[in-house]
């Protein structure tokens, strides 16, 4: 009984305390105006609803498993809901005589106005209890479902209130007549949710039949008589590629968002795949690594804009191809100058140089010193855009295919080179440098050369950055940018090509997706990084144990009977 | 001509003199032993050799040239190659590419050879695999070759970490106490292995040891160090009736008292 | 095969349910607008966009215009023709590509009727084409640079309730010379671009009448220390630092030249991005004697100021963070009676919104009433009042705008 | 002859070369723009001296973050990149405090007895957000690979700046004047501002503190021992999580007080204010020799002094307009030449071996 009680304050605490966080930093106010589903509930209401179940499933996660559905896990998971609950109206009760908004400028009349339902009085305090309560005990009905519809259910259920907060990704992609049915400005319809939640829970009801259909043709299909299979597979496959590829210009029209977001995902995947090389493989760590996006961007621009008068004095405006090849020569041979101090020091020493770094970069490109030949604090406007013959490309739905052509190169390099010698070298420098040194390896070279190929393709990244962008200004510079990539890189999975692309679209493609929540938006970047990294600290897409295609080649059959790990 | 020749060689660490004026010549092909009790000055010695410390005083020849001044990636590129007493593998990648990364003096590739496939990269490649399959089979840890290196069962490191040496097709390799942390079974299993590399590879090899029993059978040389000074040089049998030696191991005291003792003991092995 | 059946039958149902709700609409107003109309069915809101800086260290410029354009939807009730009046607010950061992914988010809501925003020009650079574009008027609080209603890089939508740094960089430089009689002059700029800009015409305008820009430093936003540059200035003897920058820099450089020897007697002269309480509450005595230059509160009634600042405080809890909230109230409000100006309204209370219609009531407006003065928008999309005022502070504590004769007093023109 | 050189020369590489060459032309400009500089007699002596004395001021606030950078990061090996955040959570917090006492008029009546009041408050509120971020972000990852905890304290740096911005203001608070630290005292025939003397004391204080508190006191000690070998201190009945805490609480209540004073020098808090000061004190700590408690304080008055002195020194010498622009990037090309001919820094590393 004892161990029930604390477990169920314990819950309730830091269910209360995160809940207290969220009200006071002002999350629930704020998203309490975005209606997910019209009429029934908000977004700062979900929020919310999120901690009272999250504290249910904490505290019944604590119960062995067998007692959860008994008088015990009702009376534990309620009960801590119920602790949450009462902290979070002692707030409410708390903020008109205590004052707290001196201090807490987000303890508003607002703010108790939507923790009490708009309902003065005890009343209003018992509606908050009975929402929570009615989230709490959701966690429970989840024991009461039968197995596989459970699952099924929810993550229905999840998907479709996800699809109405990213309702800026989702509606314009679709006709008008169905996103004007399923969806509001802000959020989902009542029969769009309904509907949405049918279509998802059949999805996933038959998606386990689909996917065990396909793989028993793709079984079939490698057996001698599956020539057949084999060959309608493999059209099935290109007509899906060409599809993907075709999208862009199919969707071009609905989907200037989108691809204003994926290009931009696209260009950190380049840089991550630069980065990659660097800490990924080599084991640098930079954390300047913006320096060579802003010398490639800067190139780019400072070549083609018509500004700049001190400059055209000495060269004309040159188009995009001809300034792409110096922008990434000059990048490369950046990574070299600013590979050279770095190849003497080590670890944090070697951060923080590498910081330092980025920063100089970025105060030379914004002072009145480099003003007449950089632009200064104004920027520069009138970067060229790429062509080809007459056709300029300008929509960012163009672009993607540059970027997405760029990225193929970049993976591309990545891979030939990871199972090359010198990727090898990289390897054996990052796990230790003494021993590699002693193995006749030189580190010099092979550093050098890890920072050269990691500043062109950042280069690359700059140059189509600041040739879409049409002008640059040197506050987009900053070391939040090296930070980004590199945390991209560990949250993908450091080392692994494919986490390099989640890493992007989870740190770069959400939040810009989430873009109206942008207050809050590092604060949940920021406590996301720290999750993840204390409970899959290996990334999303950890790079798994390969075999190189040259080991495949050379030993053939023989694989089978080794152990691969 | 000697291989190796280490001529007045001194390392101070502020006061301490690590290595004090130490001469060191070992003939091709030989097996030559180094050993003293702990902090003798072994492993700098090593370090010296291999570049790792700077000399302060004397010089080191390999085949009659200086190298005490190159860098540790060019005194590895001369044929040196070595292991390490507390095994330092690259532990995150594959046994195999361990090896490979053992060969790299010997591949010529960069970075617009694998870029490009070229097809002479290629050859060189898979000639490289199968060679490193070979040692790894040699050292009897072929089937490991795909694990990640630092999940392999302690022994095995040790033979992963001498198949690595043994890829930079080394003219002299040296071992730093090679049979540290194995039972007696083990350790006379390396010390044949031992014997074996130096036949087969045709390589000469130059030994740490603490454990004085361990390498009589074995070199043909032996060199002891104390204090980081020399004091006794010459064949097993020479070094082990040597009183300095038996006074370095076990003290002023007992020196001559166990004199008798040990050699007794000795003899018994 | 019980399953798929299932599946067939609510896939009809949603098809059908789908057409049905389709066939419903009925036009009843045919858009002839080039950029096509916003249609605001009964109880639908109307939606307007702020596309300011949330995140980073200039957040809390974009936060404060975000609050004055609440507080302007507060004081229309909070809706319009009988439509609520609701805010999207997106963030535009403070640089070209979060400019350019906040219009990009808001041109692809076809309900958005008009943006308030940029707060950064730098950001406007690039928002601006993509919403003319769309035809989506814009009007921006807080965007300074000359650029933007430059007539040959300007976008049509585009406007702007804030100071071209042309108008406010030369008011000062005249002020300068002609009232105050100095001769040698320095200014210091933080990077930004409203500053350098600001600077930079003051310093051109200042030698063109005469007077000899002795020093043009800078700082960097986020420094502290001034004694240093303030100290190198000090060394060339100018009679007045011209320090357009922001909070907190610029009382620093207010409080901290009184500690610099041979600043003492020097005179200081900030911009509108100075114009607030704050200034006084870090500076403290230093701010004595500072000049400021900022619209004339004289040309209107200063009382709605006033009667803002106390709703400000209500709501939030606390006094305006930064400097421009008050132009964003104005912009709100000029868009809401160009709103109401240009929309259709349908007997059942459908409103219809031509979106060049729209964008001309917001350029025709004339003599509008806002609490930063007297607002007519000109052909190139500047809106801000032409008079602008220049402000001396005389009291270490008293912040006054509604009484000329309080600290700030207004002392030019006279 | 030839042999010879090469023999004198025998451990130089290419880089050493390359490194030695970049650095003589930084040495070079460095001469020429000073030469120039105190030749063109723009400034005054007792210009010169308030440089250096603003830079000490500055450089103090330095000192005092870098401390707490520092211990942690001797008993760690961590770059807690959230320190500077837990700077800025104190004084924050104690604003509030201060305008309380200040609308009471403690500040006229007792300055001295409200302004402890603050430190005091500002001091626990930063211990316990160190503490705390210890406790939940960082002692699960001990033993992890040394990029993981630094992200974490990247995500925590966020996590913690947005938090205080939301519940206080994205807004900028201005501090309460203390009236006696207001003008100036005269030492040694000059007047100096009587904050900046506060401030430089101070910290000197602080820092004797931390030293006396680590080099004699029992936890001082355990504190060192862990420092020097995790294992071999727990193992000798060392408690090593009460004392990683204890130096986090520690470094925290050192970066509350810091706070302190630097809301009081100038006069304004505000959620990103640890950010800048935070970089520059790890530069600083990093110069002085990371985890070197005297080598943080003579890195950050080193770093102060070298921004407020050298664009007018160097830079200005050299022509450049708006030279204090660029003292950030004299700070940061500074310690690239320190890191890379004297890596270990001014003082040396390690707290276990010098404390």
């Amino acid at each position: 009984m004892k161990t029930q009680l604390r477990l169920m304050f314990r819950a309730g605490l830091i269910g209360g305390l995160i809940a207290l966080h969220l009200t006071l930093v002002g999350m629930v106010e704020a998203l309490n105006k975005r209606e997910i589903i019209e009429d029934i509930i908000t977004l700062g209401q979900l929020l919310l609803m999120g901690v009272g179940l999250g504290t249910a499933v904490y505290a019944l996660g604590k119960l062995p498993r067998e007692r959860r559905t008994q008088r015990e896990g009702w009376w534990v998971a309620l009960g801590a809901v119920s602790v949450v609950a009462l902290i979070l109206g002692l707030l409410a009760l708390a903020i008109k005589p205590l004052n707290l908004r001196f201090m807490f400028q987000n303890a508003s009349p607002a703010l108790v106005r939507i923790l009490t339902f708009d309902t003065p009085g005890v009343l209003g305090l018992v509606k908050l209890w009975a929402f929570l309560l009615f989230s709490g005990a959701l966690a429970l009905v989840y024991l009461y479902i039968p197995q596989p519809w459970d699952r099924t259910l929810s993550y229905a259920v999840g998907i479709t209130l996800l699809m109405g907060i990213l309702r800026a990704l989702v509606a314009p992609l679709l006709p008008d007549i169905i996103s004007d049915f399923l969806f509001t400005p802000s959020g989902l319809t009542q029969i769009g949710a309904v509907i949405l939640v049918v279509l998802w829970v059949l999805f996933l009801h038959y998606w386990p039949d689909f996917k065990a259909r396909l793989e028993t043709w793709q079984k079939e299909a490698q057996t001698p008589q599956g020539a057949p299979i084999r060959r309608r597979l493999n059209i099935a496959f290109l007509v899906a590629i060409l599809v993907l590829l075709l999208l862009p210009a199919i969707l071009r029209d609905k989907g200037s968002y989108l691809f204003e977001v994926l290009d931009m995902v696209g260009i950190y995947i380049i840089m991550g795949l630069g980065l990659n090389i660097v800490v990924g493989f080599a084991g640098l760590l930079d954390l300047g690594y913006v320096a060579f996006f802003a010398i490639g961007a800067y190139t780019m621009a400072v070549l083609t804009t018509p500004e700049l008068p001190f400059v055209r004095q000495y060269i004309p405006p040159m188009n995009f191809w001809e300034a792409l090849p110096i922008a990434l020569l000059l990048s490369l041979v950046s990574g070299i100058l600013l590979g050279v101090p770095v190849l003497k020091t080590r670890g944090d020493y070697l951060a923080i140089i590498t910081l330092g770094f980025g920063e100089i970069i970025r105060l030379l490109v914004i002072s009145d010193l480099l003003k007449p030949i950089l632009g200064g604090a104004q920027g520069i406007t009138g970067v060229a855009r790429p062509t080809f013959g007459s056709f300029v490309v300008n929509e960012s739905w163009e672009y993607f295919y540059i970027i997405l052509v760029t990225i193929g190169i970049g993976i591309f390099i990545s891979t030939r080179l990871r199972d090359s010698r010198l990727g090898r070298a990289w390897k054996a420098i990052r796990e230790d440098e003494d021993v590699a040194v002693a193995m006749g390896i030189d580190h010099v070279s092979a550093k050098l050369t890890a920072f050269a190929t990691g500043a062109l393709l950042a280069g690359m990244a700059g140059a189509l950055f600041s040739s879409r962008l049409y002008s640059i200004a040197p506050h987009s510079f900053n070391v939040l940018i090296s930070i980004n990539v590199l945390c991209l890189l560990i949250v993908g999975g450091m080392g692994s090509l494919p986490g390099v692309v989640v890493g992007a679209l989870a740190l770069v493609g959400l939040p810009e997706l989430l873009r109206e929540f942008a207050e809050f938006r590092l604060l949940v970047y920021g406590a996301a990084l720290v999750i993840m990294m204390l409970y899959k600290p290996e990334g999303l897409w950890p790079e798994k144990a390969r075999v190189s295609r040259v080991a495949r080649e050379v030993f053939g059959d023989r694989l089978k009977t080794l152990k691969v790990e | 001509m000697a291989l190796l020749e280490c001529q007045h060689v001194t390392k101070r660490f502020g006061g301490l003199v690590a290595v004090n004026q130490v001469d060191l010549q070992v003939e091709p092909l030989s097996i030559h032993s180094v050993i003293g009790p702990n902090g003798a000055g072994k492993t700098t010695l090593f370090n010296l050799i291999t570049g790792f410390y700077r000399v302060d005083e004397g010089s080191i020849l390999f085949e009659g040239e200086p190298i005490h001044w190159l860098s540790p990636t060019h005194i590895a590129r001369k044929g040196i190659a070595r292991t390490y007493q507390n095994i330092r593998l690259f532990g995150d990648i594959s046994v195999l590419e361990n090896v490979l990364i053992g060969m790299h003096t010997h591949l010529r590739s960069w970075v617009f050879e694998p870029i490009l496939g070229i097809r002479h990269f290629l050859d060189e490649e898979r000639q490289a695999y199968k060679r490193a399959m070979e040692l790894l089979e040699y050292m009897g840890i072929g089937e490991w070759a795909f694990f990640k290196a630092k999940n392999l069962p302690y022994g095995q490191q040790r033979r992963l970490e001498i198949a690595r040496a043994l890829a930079l097709e080394p003219k002299l390799l040296l071992l730093d106490e090679p049979t540290a942390g194995m039972n007696p079974k083990e350790t006379e299993e390396t010390m044949a292995l031992i014997k074996r590399l130096r036949d087969d590879f045709n390589i000469t090899i130059l030994l740490i040891e603490h454990d004085m029993r361990v390498v009589m059978n074995i070199s043909d040389i032996v060199t002891v160090l104390d204090y980081g000074e020399k004091i006794s040089e010459g064949t097993p049998e020479q070094v082990r009736s040597d009183p300095r030696v038996i006074e370095a191991y076990l003290g002023r005291g007992a020196a001559t008292a166990m004199a008798m003792a040990t050699s007794s003991t000795a003899q018994g092995d | 095969m019980k399953r798929r059946r299932l599946f067939v039958t609510v896939l009809l149902f949603v098809l059908a349910s789908i057409v049905l709700a389709a066939c419903q609409k009925k036009p009843q107003y045919t858009c002839t607008d080039p950029k096509g109309c916003v249609e605001i069915k009964p109880g639908e809101p109307i939606r307007v966009g702020a596309a300011l800086v949330f995140s980073g260290g200039a957040a809390s410029y974009g936060i404060d215009s975000k609050r004055g354009i609440e507080i302007a939807i507060d004081d229309l009730g909070g809706e319009l023709l009988g439509h609520p009046i609701e805010l999207v607010a997106e963030d535009s950061q403070c640089n070209p590509e979060g400019g350019q992914a906040a219009a990009q988010k808001l041109a692809a809501d076809k309900t958005i009727v008009g943006v308030i925003g940029t707060t950064c020009s730098s950001a406007a650079k690039n928002a601006a084409p993509i919403l003319s574009e769309a035809g989506i008027v814009m009007i921006s609080p807080s965007n300074t640079a000359p650029y933007l209603t430059d007539p040959a890089t300007r976008s049509p939508f585009y406007f702007r309730t804030a100071h071209n740094d042309k108008v406010q960089g030369k008011v000062a430089a005249e002020f300068a010379y002609n009232e105050l009689g100095v001769r040698k002059a320095a200014t210091i700029h933080d990077g930004s671009v409203y500053a350098e800009q600001l600077a930079n015409v003051f310093a051109e305008v200042f030698k063109q009448l005469g007077g000899e820009v002795v020093a043009q430093e800078a700082v960097n936003v986020g420094d502290t220390d001034m004694r240093p540059v303030l100290t190198t200035i000090a060394a060339k003897g100018p009679e007045i630092i011209y320090f357009p920058i922001f909070n907190p820099e610029g009382p620093l450089i207010a409080a901290q030249s009184k500690e610099v020897e041979g600043l003492q007697d020097v005179k200081l002269m900030g911009a509108d991005g100075l114009f607030s309480k704050e200034f006084i509450e870090v500076a403290g005595e230093a701010a004595v004697g500072v000049y400021l230059s900022s619209p004339d509160f004289s040309a209107f009634n200063p009382e709605r100021y006033d009667a803002f600042l106390k709703k400000h405080e209500e709501k939030y809890g606390e006094k305006p963070i930064s400097a421009f909230h008050a132009h964003a109230y104005d912009a709100m409000m000029i868009l809401a009676e160009a709103i109401k100006k240009a929309a259709v309204v349908l007997e059942d209370g459908t409103i219809y919104i031509p979106r060049t219609a729209l964008r001309d009531a917001v350029a025709e407006t004339k003599d509008f009433q806002g609490i930063t003065g007297n607002l007519t928008c000109d052909e190139n999309g500047d809106c801000a009042d032409p008079h602008i005022a220049v402000y001396q502070i005389t009291s270490a504590t008293e912040w006054d705008t509604t009484d000329p004769e309080k600290s700030p007093v207004k002392i030019w023109p006279k | 002859m030839w042999e010879r050189l090469r023999y004198r020369l025998r451990y130089v590489s290419g880089t050493d070369v390359a490194l030695w060459i970049v650095a003589a032309l930084l040495l070079v400009m460095i001469t020429v723009g000073s030469y120039n500089s105190l030749t063109s007699g723009r400034y005054t002596g007792k210009q010169w001296f308030d440089f250096i004395i603003s830079g000490l001021a500055q450089g103090s606030i330095y000192a005092l973050i870098a401390l707490g950078y520092t211990m942690v990061y001797g008993i760690l090996f961590m770059i807690n990149f959230a320190h500077g955040e837990v700077f800025m959570s104190g004084p924050f917090t104690a604003y509030f405090l201060a305008e309380v006492l200040e609308q009471r008029g403690l500040f006229e009546t007792n300055p001295w007895l409200a302004l402890g009041l603050v430190m005091l408050l500002s001091m626990a509120v930063s211990t316990v957000v160190a503490v705390s971020l210890e406790r939940i972000a960082y002692r699960p990852l001990r033993g992890a690979p040394r990029l993981v905890p630094l992200i974490t304290a990247i995500g925590a740096s966020f996590f913690l700046q947005y938090t205080f911005r939301g519940l206080y203001t994205p807004g900028f608070k201005a501090y309460p004047e203390v009236q006696p630290l207001k003008g100036t005292w005269t030492l040694f025939g000059l007047e100096i501002q009587r904050m900046l003397i506060a401030v430089f004391v101070s910290s000197l204080l602080l820092l004797l503190l931390l030293y006396a508190f680590v080099q004699f006191t029992k936890v001082g000690r355990a504190i060192r021992a862990v420092a020097e070998d995790q294992q071999a201190a727990a193992l000798m009945g060392v408690d090593v999580d009460r004392t990683i805490s204890i130096t986090f609480a520690v470094g925290g209540a050192a970066a509350g007080a810091a706070g302190v004073f630097y809301a009081l020098m100038f006069r304004q808090v505000n959620f990103f204010m640890g950010f800048f000061p935070g970089l520059k004190a790890f530069t600083a700590a990093v110069l002085g020799g990371i985890g070197n408690l005297p080598g943080a304080m003579l890195g950050g008055l080193f770093l102060g002094v070298f921004e407020s002195l050298g664009p007018s020194l160097f830079l200005e010498g050299l022509g450049v307009p708006a030279a204090y622009q660029l003292k950030d990037a004299i700070a940061f090309t500074m310690l690239v030449l320190f890191l890379i001919f004297r890596p270990t820094g001014i003082l040396g590393e390690r707290l276990a071996k010098r404390a």
